[in-house]
């Protein structure tokens, strides 16, 4: 059943702008209704963990970097690779390092 | 074409690795879980990325770039790696700063190389997304560095002159700005116009920043954390990526609700923050006037009235970061209760420079988090406490704020140290806090003074106890 | 601004199985945070309430029932008007009944 | 095709409008407001789907259908405020049941008509979503429409004999069920076999549900409401319609947690409420053996106990909506608070026949919803509590679930009605409760056991007091 709606499911259309919006609103109701419940203690953690997250553009960057694209495009790319990948590892490093502490 | 349906459900896994990621932070119990929950949705979504490069460039040959990416992906691996272990608890806020900024330009970059890339084929809300992308990610950019360069306290700061009218250049820029971006969309993704637009942008982020107090960049902080996230999904809707629309909107509203909590904490608002100056009200009573009455002790007589004492609430304050005597705390404290004192510690929201700061740093040092008490349930208990330890806090202990409707920070929330027995505080000076104002608790009836850096105070105050 | 992007987010495609299953996964994210967060005291109105709203499928019954459809489609969808009107109603007003009484 | 853009937005203003007013109902403050916030919602949908309509239609001439649709709304809005206005507040759970039933009916012809319509042009992923709607749809609603009769107590379900080989029926039907749906799919939308699909999903709800006692209809109705949910979310992937996919999945999500809810409060998984049968375990106490030492009472010494106790608990039961006692227990709460009596009541999860029924009806007769008190916190005062008054209770203050491991309901948390220092139990017999078990707590030293009908008993009670 799955891989007869999995064959189909690509078939459909790429992107909806629209669609994209009710995402972007759902997320927001997602994060406001999690972030709430985040208790102060973990105020500093969270802003660092969602600063890692913040760097999900690394997916845009290696989108862009790659494939056919002009050299501009790719130059770019690569530099917004770098960055951002600073951006995720140091995030999520960070925020290990000090969720560490809360172990124990 | 098959792959297709697999690519989008590794981005819809990452999503919901990073969704519950955030979930698992909710609670200190899960919240390292949680970390790594969502780094594996990052990866996740890196590794979807790829097959995504090439399920796009299947005919091209992609052999070049793929080695540039990777190479990317190493460096600046290395880079965050030692970024992240070199950095001190204390310069937390820096840090943050810094890697918000990264995230910001890599928004603008990833948007400039879609143009560039698709040239004058760019469908318009695409194009609506480019500029939305470039203005935000630029703004972050410069706005993120500006608050870490403050943080920092860089010399050459101090040399900076202020911006005449400062208001109008804001908005004119702020308007310059928005106007490329229409034109940059009118003109079927005009190159220059986007990049005009990104240095408009720039200089945007460092003029709203660079006249906020260096105190007040935490909630700048927040508040850009935000904008990255925010940066992120208009990324998303340009590459029509969920899982970026998803992870950034996450980010968005994470930020903003820091940003408003910080503000409630301060009795603050967001608007008084961004565009207001804080200082000394005129008219509000000086620090002649009010430090009349100041007692101070030394560490001998600390250690004897904490030796008969049964309860003590240490309250940690920005200082107590300064001095980085957290761990000498821990050691006070472990003594303390080997003699069977009962102690806790009250932790004010905005202690420190971060939300969470304090927690933070106390949890560095291996204090359990059940000694920490939030605001109101410490306040609760001050009457039946003996001695209130004032670590270095100055504004979040200081009782105007709950007595003197005047003061600049009348009805902002604190910690009632005041109200307990006894009440030392320790700190180097009678040098004002953040908010640039005289603190009554310092000349109080029942409050003494011990003058020296937090970290040596309390090892002394531990020597003078084990000596009794 | 809005406009122009407003005048082409129409122009995007109609709708694609894979961001219907993400709105899906989030809005159950959505609906859990919410719901793990109402009071047991709330426990029966939100039973009914909730029941209203999947009457939602009025929406789809509308769509259904009009337009240049085939005669079964509309008989189909006219009976479906029908019940599921009853059902968003029936259960917004009776919701409405119980909560008043916790206004007091 | 410019009028799409504002039905899009019109749909995603209702699905905010939805959740905006779902998280109204979090607190009895804002419920009422949220409730009519979601109405709104819901009324928005439907105008952005008569424009939804139109602009599909244009070309053809819809003047015969939109007067049909209109009729249908009015036909369908006049029932629902027969059924709403008139319902008894005991009566909920059946209600529910029954609505529940018609979203799913809708579902499954909204599902069949557009497969009426589309015929052989259905594409695979739209059809897949039918079948899905369908069944689903099907099952929730024979489901629900039995679990109505069962909880109405019609007569005829007396006389319907038991299906032989359950569980081997149920597995044979979910299968042919689901064996339609792939050939209905596989055969590019064959009306007939949806047709079928439905018929056999109608018989799977019908002997899903007929095996299941009535006292576990509640699980049953909440469970069918997230299908309900469900379903219409499937429509929604039929119709590729957001808001529905919204609304439905945020129903889903609700009748799951409080399926879960109800089976934790019942110390039951959700397995052993679906097949499992309950009942006196073998081995466990009689009736007789437990009821050798009950004390049976009278209104006036009642009375006479409650003038002199300082503080009464009301632990309040199923049998209190039987008897619709709720106004009369709301006279008696006044009463003893006029003589200065502490009255507070304690509400276990699952009192009644649906999760929060008692707070409805104690809403309903106007008392005050701080005086309601959860499980956990009453339990924690009963040691101080002189008077325990329990009004048709029966299970949920059964000691042996704390105190006896073989019992049936062993590890259900519940009131300990049997640590107050008297307890008064009023219900009309000796007879079980809905786990058809005996009560120890009925034969306890402390336990005075008032045989009469709820109501009447209060207002005796009532009368006696007046007459001291
Ligand atoms: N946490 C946040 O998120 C956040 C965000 C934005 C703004 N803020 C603001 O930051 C302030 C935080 O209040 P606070 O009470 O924590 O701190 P504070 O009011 O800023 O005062 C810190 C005190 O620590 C003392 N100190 C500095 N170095 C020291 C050392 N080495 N040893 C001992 N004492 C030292 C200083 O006095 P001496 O110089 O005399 O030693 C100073 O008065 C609040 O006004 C808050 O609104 C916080
Ligand atoms: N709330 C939910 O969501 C839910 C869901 C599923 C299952 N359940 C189950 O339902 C049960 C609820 O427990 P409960 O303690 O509320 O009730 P109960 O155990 O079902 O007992 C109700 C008692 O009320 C008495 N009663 C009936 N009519 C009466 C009248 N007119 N006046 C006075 N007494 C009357 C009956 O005894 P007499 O016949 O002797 O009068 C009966 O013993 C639990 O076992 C629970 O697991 C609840």
């Amino acid at each position: 059943m799955f891989l007869v709606f999995a064959e189909t499911v690509a078939g459909g259309p790429q992107f909806s702008m629209m669609a994209g919006v009710t995402i972007f609103m759902l997320a927001v109701f997602v994060g406001v209704e999690v972030i709430t419940k985040i208790p102060p203690t973990l105020h500093t953690p969270l802003m660092s963990g969602s600063n890692a997250i913040s760097g999900i553009t690394l997916v845009g960057a290696i989108l862009a970097s790659g494939g056919e694209h002009a050299d501009v495009a790719k130059v770019l790319g690569f530099i917004a690779v770098v960055l951002a990948t600073v951006n995720v590892v140091g995030g999520f490093l960070v925020t290990h390092r000090m969720l560490e502490k809360f172990r124990k | 074409m098959n792959s297709r349906i697999w690519i989008d459900l590794a981005y819809l896994l990452a999503s919901i690795l990073l969704i519950v990621g955030l979930k698992g932070l909710t609670r200190p119990r899960t919240a390292v879980r949680g970390n790594l929950t969502g780094a594996l949705g990052m990866l996740v979504a890196i590794c979807a990325g790829f097959f995504d490069l090439q399920s796009q460039a299947l005919l091209g040959n992609t052999g070049v770039s793929l080695t540039w990416i990777f190479a990317g992906l190493v460096v600046g691996t290395l880079v965050g790696i030692v970024l992240a272990l070199k950095v001190r608890m204390e310069s937390m806020p820096e840090l943050v700063a810094m890697l918000n900024g990264l995230g910001g330009a890599a928004s603008f970059l990833v948007a400039g190389a879609e143009l560039a890339h698709k040239g004058a084929n760019i469908e318009t809300n695409a194009a609506v997304a480019v500029a939305a992308s470039g203005l935000i990610g630029a703004v972050t950019l410069s706005g993120s560095l500006l608050a870490f360069a403050k943080l920092a306290e860089f010399k050459f700061l101090k040399k900076i002159p202020p911006i005449p009218f400062q208001q109008l250049v804001n908005g004119l820029l702020a308007l310059g700005a928005v106007g490329l971006c229409f034109w940059m969309v009118r003109s079927g993704g005009n190159d220059f116009a986007y990049w005009l637009m990104v240095a408009v942008s720039l200089v945007l982020g460092y003029s709203l920043t660079v006249s906020i107090g260096g105190a007040d960049m935490p909630v700048v902080i927040a508040l850009l954390n935000s904008y990255s996230g925010i940066a992120a999904a208009a990324t998303g809707f340009v590459l029509g990526n969920n899982v970026l629309i998803i992870a950034g909107s996450l980010v968005g509203a994470s930020g903003l609700i820091l940003t408003k909590i910080m503000c409630d904490a301060m009795n603050r608002s967001l608007t008084n923050v961004l565009f207001g100056k804080l200082g000394p009200v005129a008219g509000g009573p000086t620090a002649d006037e009010v430090y009349t009455n100041v007692k101070s002790t030394s560490c001998e007589e600390v250690a004897m009235l904490l030796d008969v004492a049964n309860r003590v609430v240490i309250v940690p304050g920005y200082g107590m970061a300064v001095a980085q005597a957290q761990h000498a705390v821990r050691d006070l404290t472990n003594l303390l209760k080997s003699k069977g004192v009962e102690v806790e510690f009250g932790i004010h929201p905005v202690a420190g420079r971060m939300p969470g700061h304090m927690n933070v740093l106390l949890a560095e040092a291996d204090i359990p988090y059940d000694l920490l008490k939030e605001m109101d349930e410490i306040n609760a208990t001050m009457a039946q406490t003996d001695i209130c330890l004032v670590i270095g806090a100055n504004d979040t202990v200081n009782p105007d704020a709950r007595t003197n409707p005047k003061s600049a920070i009348a009805g902002m929330p604190i910690i009632n140290a005041d109200l307990a027995k006894t009440c030392i505080v320790m700190k180097r000076s009678l040098s004002p806090g953040f908010a640039g104002i005289p603190n009554p608790l310092f000349s109080a009836d029942n409050s003494l003074m011990l003058f020296a850096d937090g970290k040596q105070a309390v090892m002394d105050i531990i020597t003078a106890m084990k000596e009794l």
